[in-house]
């Protein structure tokens, strides 16, 4: 029998349901607590946790580390795409209402909002995970007496 | 009826508040690291409890969303300082945890011996 | 808000704040200090949810207690475990300067807004008026997300860039995979670090001429090496 | 009205109840003389008088979002209170922390028979 079997059995029914409470704040943010940056610490979370339990090498094999180069820059270029995209709609740098500018309940700043928090997910999550990484590949030589 | 209610919930959460501070005593004086990580696991679970009791009393649900993530965190943070404190590494997984800690300390025994 | 019983709690959990803040200070055992300060998180984000600021709470309680505990261990990985006692004739100079700047913040204290009050600057002008106009332009129940994604739109692209920024400076510092930049400080004699570990084969077949290198370079000239190392690193 | 006034008084018994569970385990916390009788008073305690508060709180709330909140934190302090606990007492006794047994651990022979001769 392995050993920490409890734990790895408790992560494993815990991770998915960070990640959907990570996926709820960043979809509820409009009208609850929570919004792009809460819920990218959140999904961070779900995969340090995976880390913790199952090693560091494992995480890299589920979350590669070229998605986190990808991801991080991908969030930024939304967020700025949102911007640059309603200059082309004719209106100024991130005035979202050019999207639907003839809806009476503000249906452009929805998606203009819905895409701006996506790209702080983006971002948020993988810049945690990237620092997260970096410390965490690192094993220290350190003596006992130290501890 | 409310008013019941209102005094009760108030009343539970200053109960909550009293058991963190005894928590908080105890993760003072702790005289080894392992009391220091039960108070705080606990004091976790209590301030769980006092989000939800608090936003009973302050009328606002919204306190039940931060206390779903601090039972989440909470765990986290237990899970790694424990793990932290037994392999001294972040990445060694469970897993294969004593064969790691294994070449890990021969590793170490290597080192010192070319010194 | 601001009636009596509540007002009790509040100043328990104050009470408790500084008394955790003292503790954090004074405190030698690093790891005793990640866990104080993710029980100040705890604390503070309870606070928080006091003040009805329910998003800061979100934040401290994901940032503050899980993510924030994790990154600083791994970062103690790399340090001592204990800091090294200050004399009291080092701790002066600050000591001065704390006391200066404490009082001044008492006597600021006369010109801050009374504890919720609603004509106060943070809560009467524009602060206001994004509470009015957000129910009728955007439709969102929520008004701090509609201050975040639409008013004030560009002060988060420039907070989204900054977290951008730290996460590709610590890939450029450290790399994602523990290999880059194999570090040559050696605080108190000691290799602090190694890569992970399917590289760590790699990482000691590697080390062994450097290492013997570094020593004939030692043993020649003592002071100079130091300063050289500085430059090229 | 009477079934408010008989959930009204469910919910006060149960969050008392709850309540005197949790300052139980907190000052068995602080009183206890060694870290496993610690732990014993705080993982079990916790666990139960969370569970009673949540359920106290749910009562009030009736039927809606709020309590499937209530139920979801309860159930994820039901999953990890226990796990923690678990983890630290595994972290501990593998560190090689001994429990603290005193006079209550299980005589030697030659103690047996002495402590009979000092009794009599």
């Amino acid at each position: 029998m392995s050993p920490h079997l409890i734990l790895k059995v408790v992560a494993k029914m815990l991770i998915p349901l960070i990640a959907l409470f990570g996926f709820y704040v960043q979809f509820h943010g409009d009208f609850g607590p929570g919004g792009g940056f809460q819920a990218g610490v959140i999904l961070a979370a779900a995969v340090i946790l995976y880390a913790l339990i199952f090693g560091v090498d494992a995480a890299k094999k589920a979350v590669p580390e070229s998605w986190i180069r990808i991801g991080m820059s991908f969030g930024v270029l939304l967020y700025g795409g949102t911007g640059v995209a309603t200059w082309f709609l004719g209106g100024n740098f991130l005035d979202y209402t050019v999207f639907a500018p003839h809806s009476t309940h503000a249906a452009g700043q929805h998606w203009g909002i819905f895409a701006v928090e996506l790209g702080v997910l983006c971002t948020v999550t993988c810049a945690m995970l990237a620092i997260f990484y970096a410390f965490g590949s690192r094993i220290p030589e350190l003596s006992d007496e130290d501890w | 009826m409310a008013y019941f209610l209102e005094m009760l919930n108030l009343g539970a959460a200053l109960f909550m508040l009293i058991a963190m501070a005894l928590m908080l005593g105890r993760l003072l004086s702790g005289p080894t690291l392992y009391d220091r990580i039960l108070a705080v696991n606990a004091f976790g679970t209590k301030t769980v409890l006092f989000l939800c009791v608090f936003s009973f009393v302050i009328g606002r649900p919204d306190g039940i969303d931060i206390a779903i993530l601090y039972s989440l965190m909470n765990f986290i943070a237990t899970i790694a300082v424990l793990k932290f404190f037994r392999y001294r590494a972040l990445d060694i997984s469970l897993e294969r945890a004593h064969i790691d800690k294994a070449t890990v300390k021969t590793g170490r025994a290597k080192r010192g011996s070319r010194k | 808000m601001g009636s009596s019983p509540e007002l009790i709690l509040n100043l328990g959990l104050m009470a408790m704040l500084i008394v955790v803040a003292f503790a954090v200070v004074r405190m030698r055992s690093l790891f005793a200090i990640v866990m104080l300060q993710g029980v100040y998180s705890l604390l503070s984000a309870a606070w928080f949810v006091s003040l009805d600021a329910v998003d800061v709470a979100f934040t401290e309680a994901a940032v503050g207690a899980g993510i924030s505990t994790v990154l600083m261990l791994g970062a103690m990985l790399l340090t001592d475990r204990n800091a090294k006692p200050i004399s009291v004739r080092q701790k002066m100079g600050p000591f001065l300067i704390v006391v200066v700047a404490g009082l001044a913040m008492f006597y600021a204290i006369g010109d801050m807004p009374a504890y919720g009050d609603a004509m106060s600057p943070a809560n009467a002008y524009i602060g206001a008026e994004y509470i009015e106009a957000t129910k009728r332009e955007i439709f969102l129940p929520n008004v701090v997300t509609a201050v975040l994604a639409s008013y004030r739109g560009f002060d988060t692209f420039g907070e989204t860039v900054v977290i951008f920024m730290a996460g590709l400076g610590i890939m450029l510092l450290l790399g994602l995979d523990g290999k880059a930049g194999q570090w040559r400080a050696k605080p108190n004699g000691r290799n602090i670090c190694t890569s992970s570990p399917p590289a760590r084969k790699m990482a000691s077949a590697l080390e062994a001429p450097v290492a013997t290198k570094k020593r004939t370079v030692k043993k020649a000239t003592k002071k100079p090496k130091s300063k050289t190392a500085g430059t090229k690193s | 009205m009477s079934i408010a006034i008989l959930l009204m008084g469910l919910s006060a018994i149960l969050i008392s109840a709850g309540v005197f569970f949790v300052l139980a385990g907190a000052v068995g916390v602080l009183r206890l003389p060694d870290f496993y009788t610690r732990m014993h008073a705080a993982g079990m305690t916790d666990t139960l008088g969370a569970e009673l508060v949540i359920l106290g709180l749910m009562v009030q709330a009736g039927f809606s979002q709020t309590s499937l909140k209530l139920f979801l934190v309860a159930f994820l302090l039901f999953i990890t209170s226990p796990t923690a606990s678990h983890a630290l007492a595994n972290a501990a006794h593998q560190a090689g922390l001994k429990p603290l047994l005193g006079k209550f651990r299980a005589p030697t022979p030659s103690e047996l028979s002495a402590g009979k001769e000092e009794k009599r």
